[in-house]
């Protein structure tokens, strides 16, 4: 595929973006200043990237734990984002939720998730509300290599094939659940090939090349806009940091392996091959590395000086 | 609810009814003109579309709204509430037939991680209008895996609305009510009461959550009881009566929101408290009920609080033992007998 | 594959023990004396029948609401099976348990049951304590098409393909669950087909032919006592009567789809070609339908002279 | 349980402890002994293999006894717990960690109409030695879906038995226990009490269910609390002692059976009785103390009972609202002390 140059730098900094986000929220975090816990999308960024660059702002996307990329991707304010997750009132959900459950309506976000399968489902939900509205609204689930052996998964995927549902399904297949290798939890590692159980299109793509993920998620998203249901897009790449912030991610992959996916590290991949075909200059890059910079440190700045929303709220919108 | 108009009047139906319909046909009467009324309404679940329902829940409706509209689905439990959910925060108002009660067991996660708590985690942005529906308790032997009434599981959760209706008036209006809801709603209907009929007005009502009825007045003893239970009560009410013990029978209509009021309002009158219940004891609907009234109205108790529940065990096939098991009018007659004592 | 004659018999006579029983059952059910519901094999005998040939005595089975051909072809008395249907004493379980609720270890039956889907991972648990054990059995277990969308399905099945665990899976695909068709419940109707999901090997035949089944299950069987994992074998088979006694079975099935499957019976096709084979005579298969029929006019005596189980043991067996 | 020597005396430690370990290495010893022991117990779940655990509540027995016997499972709790019905009922002892008890919810369906059942309709024909682990309740903001207390769903239903260790020396009586007992068996930990230090002797010894323990004794109020909600129903009787109020804390340590007799004792004793919990009220466990203490002891109460309990809203991520919306010692403090006002 030819690299259009306003596409390639909208693709890169939309990376760089979530990249800058989660090694903020990184050093945020290790220091002691964040509540909970959190799974760093490093490494997989050119999957939400490259999906989340054909949705508009009213299409619907369901999330994971990991979560923090496809909120921002899909639009919701670095800001919001950095201060949901440190638990206070400026962030997208008042500080209720956190990393695990980034919700924002404004974009179609609905939501990431502290359990694992159910966006399958809640997906193919949101999109046959577009359908029977006839609203030309798609969803896209994204989930990991852990969800697939789940029972929402199958369940979920049968239904959005059997209704031609207009929803795509991204698997971040990152090998590993926790830290079980993905071989250990099932016999057959081919997600895409999973695809014919419901007699839809499946299609194994490297994850890690935005510019793959950008063309293969552009034909799911159409046929699903076209009403001719569901794709599953399974999407090979790597986290390059442990489960979660706390994890050191080394004691169940080797270094062989860290460093030989990080060597395809999606950011600097894209850069190279656009500095290669002469796309665009380093300064360009440059640039956007530094206003994504600024972008995320503004964003702290305003998550770390938030307040926490006060006590008299917290009955607030059990019912409505 | 906001948005809703409640008549409140027709809650306690006060004139002679014009026309009796069964506790069924009630809810498919809600349906058919909350689905003319809202077109973002639709219905999925397992054989309710050209079938009409394995209870007739549904009858007749396919026929006027099509097949997008009464879907219906594989058994796939959680998926089924998934789409519900994901319809529900997209704009729909689905509603989700899960036939049994019993596998809604099936559901418990999607339900309480996702449905009960998206409303208040995403700040009041997302609401779930979703509506779940089953049927429950035993008849005829329904045996262990098609008895269960265990609406106590819901209630402990915040964020869901559970609906227990015993009459097909409530059924109508309370169905209507839930539909328009903002809210996850579970309405359970009684498979036992499917059949029955009752007074049902052909003018449109809705019945508000929360606001209990006082099946019958007495000044004795209260005994609080919901869905097929209720019939139980008032049998059992009927028999006292005549060695003199007055018995009022509250039925709250729905366990969560729960009319508090009511029930404290009861016991007040009357010093005495038994609850009947088809579920269990353990933690359940009768629990609550009984440590409401040991937190609020502990001075009003003249004697122990009662609770006539399915004994302690799964739910024999056998008719005989089926039978020893659930909570009969005589076992309520002589709970009360008993507590009239002190 | 070549009829051996007392292997031919002894199919038969499975077939129509099943075929009596169940005709037998409606008919008590019919004349109001049968509390609860119950769901009819009729149609669907070479299945059990072919399958459960190869097992021995202590191999497990898990079975559905529609089990009670699994159960006497597994060797639960008939008296004990019609009598558990009646909820009296004399019955395998007392009477506790009823049509979908038959047990018997002594035979490794580990429940027919009211739920649909449980037993496809109930099932590899019994496979993975016989593998822990080394004993050498293995679990079969039968389930509907209406089961195959389930997540139990896909979660049972891919643990038992990880592990390689000895455990057969046999679908009775009859088209339909309860009226719903197959074909609307989901976009892949072949469910063999669904095997390669799991990476193990799947199988469609003919479920109303005995002798196919036979072949097939035993291939299976001693596939998964070798120790090398599942297999799902779909039957195709038709139910003659409807979904539970009580349904006509004719409102969502056209006469001449009933029609059609009932000249595929599987009992007259087996009897048919052993004539035409001249392994055995007419007056052989007669021979063997007296004795069926008298053992399941005793079995029917026994169990409407059993008496409901005392009200004091009612609560018993809660706990140990 | 029948064939289990269990020995009563360890239950209240008198004799001075010999070694501290904490609450998660108690876990593993009794484990390690027990799979040891009996070669039919194996462990199955997510990351419980060589990773040993989420908690490490399995280390070092992977390397001990293999990954035949501590299998990683991939995310199928339906799978992992119907996994193990169908182990236990062909004779094998399957240890089934679901590591958040947030994470049973989805299993409510295979655990309750199979494992719960088996027992009772098989008329005593089918054991279901099933011991389901995991752990619960709220740490560090752990949010809406990773901090459930749901063990009342599972007190309800007959057939389970559900067991809330409080302390290092009960996990490991009562986790031996639990691995020797024929029933399905729930064993809850506290994700906040994993670390938590305290005696328990290197001699073998078993605590059976169903017995509580006096964690302080006093003659003014009787605190039920289980599990984290002990420290605090503690912390606060500290601090009421001051004020000359005298409170006892009963730990029932398992939910179901009750020891019910411990808890009317208490009763009779001091008059007055709160219940602690982690989960929300509504039909809670909460509830179920309340109750049996409105029916069986209703003329011992001097005052009326009172529940402090998680607040009715999802477990909000916020550290302001988590910590406003769960039970805390001042809270405890204060309830007590109106208690007292009458
Ligand atoms: C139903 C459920 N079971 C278990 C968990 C605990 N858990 C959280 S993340 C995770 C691993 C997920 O792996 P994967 O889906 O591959 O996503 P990744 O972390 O690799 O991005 C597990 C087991 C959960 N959240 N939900
Ligand atoms: C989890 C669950 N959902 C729904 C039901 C209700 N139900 C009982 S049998 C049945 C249809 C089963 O169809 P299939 O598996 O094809 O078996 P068949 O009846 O055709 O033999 C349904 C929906 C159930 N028993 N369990
Ligand atoms: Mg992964
Ligand atoms: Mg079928």
């Amino acid at each position: 595929m030819q690299l259009p140059k306003s596409l390639a730098l909208s693709l890169y900094r939309t990376m760089v973006e979530l990249r800058e986000f989660e090694l903020k929220a990184y050093e945020v975090f290790r220091s002691g200043k964040m509540p909970g816990f959190i799974h760093l999308y490093v490494g997989e960024e050119a999957v939400a990237a490259g999906v989340m660059a054909h949705l508009k702002k009213q299409d619907y996307v369901t999330s994971t734990h990991r979560g923090h990329g496809h909120a921002l991707a899909k639009g919701i304010p670095a800001r919001e984002v950095m201060a949901e997750l440190m638990g206070v009132v400026g962030g997208c959900c008042g500080g209720r939720g956190g990393s695990m459950h980034l919700y924002e309506p404004a974009v179609g976000f609905l939501g990431t998730n502290g359990v694992v399968a159910p966006g399958i489902p809640i997906a193919a939900g949101a999109a046959l509300s577009a359908k029977l509205r006839k609203s030309g609204q798609v969803a896209v689930c994204f989930f990991g290599d852990g969800a697939v052996n789940n029972g929402a998964f199958h369940e979920g995927i049968n239904m959005a094939a059997a209704w031609d549902l207009p929803v795509v399904y991204v698997c971040e297949n990152n090998m590993y659940a926790t830290e079980t290798p993905f071989a250990k939890a099932t016999k057959n590692t081919n997600v895409a090939s999973r695809a014919a159980a419901y007699n839809i299109p499946g299609v194994q793509i490297d994850g890690d090349d935005v510019m793959i993920v950008y063309e293969k998620a552009g034909e799911a998203i159409e046929r699903a806009r076209r009403g001719e249901g569901p794709t599953l897009i399974e999407c090979l790449t790597y986290r390059f940091f442990g489960h979660h912030v706390g994890d050191p991610g080394t004691t169940y992959r080797s270094r062989d392996e860290i460093e030989s996916w990080k060597a395809r590290d999606p950011i600097v991949r894209l850069r190279r091959q656009a500095l290669e075909e002469k796309l665009a200059g380093p300064n360009e890059f440059d640039e956007i590395n530094e206003q994504v910079h600024a972008m995320i440190e503004d964003a702290t700045t305003f998550a770390l000086s938030s307040p926490q929303p006060a006590v008299e709220t917290a009955l607030n919108f059990v019912l409505t | 609810m906001a948005q809703t108009k409640i008549a409140e009047a027709s809650a306690n139906q006060a004139q002679p009814p014009e026309r009796t319909i069964s506790y069924v046909e009630a809810g498919v009467e809600a349906l058919r003109e909350e689905m003319q009324r809202d077109p973002t309404i639709f219905y999925i679940g397992q054989g309710i579309g050209p079938r009409g329902g394995n209870w007739q829940q549904t009858r007749g409706l396919c026929a006027e709204f099509g097949e997008e509209r009464l879907r219906d689905t594989p058994i796939s439990e959680v998926g089924q509430v998934g789409v519900g959910i994901g319809a529900a925060m997209a704009g729909s108002r689905p509603i989700v037939d899960i036939v049994f009660m019993d596998f809604m067991l099936e559901t418990c996660g999607i339900l309480i991680q996702q449905a009960s708590t998206t409303y208040y985690v995403s700040n009041g942005k997302i609401k779930v209008p979703l509506l779940v529906r089953a049927a429950m308790g035993g008849v005829r032997s329904s045996g262990p895996h098609h008895s269960h009434t265990l609406y106590n599981f819901f209630v402990h959760i915040p964020g869901l609305e559970v609906v227990v209706p015993a009459t097909p008036n409530d059924v109508k209006g309370l169905l209507k009510t839930a539909i328009r809801n903002d809210n996850p709603v579970l309405f359970l209907e009684h498979k036992g009461l499917y059949g029955t009929k009752g007074a049902v007005p052909a003018e449109e009502y809705l019945i508000p959550f929360g606001k209990a009825v006082v099946r019958r007045s007495g000044s004795d003893v209260t005994l609080v009881a919901v869905s097929l239970m209720v019939s139980r009560a008032l049998e059992a009410a009927e028999t006292l009566a005549k060695s003199g013990i007055s018995v009022e029978v509250i039925d709250p209509r729905t366990v969560a929101p729960l009319d508090r009021g009511a029930i404290l309002n009861s016991v007040a009158k009357t010093g005495r408290l038994a609850i009947v219940d088809e579920a269990y004891a353990a933690c359940g609907f009768s629990a609550e009920v009984a440590a409401l009234v040991a937190e609020e109205a502990l001075d009003e108790l003249d004697a122990p609080v009662r609770r006539i529940c399915a004994l302690p065990a799964p739910h024999a096939f056998s008719p005989s033992l089926d039978g020893h098991l659930r909570p009969t009018a005589d076992k309520i007659v002589s709970a009360v007998s008993e507590m009239m004592k002190r």
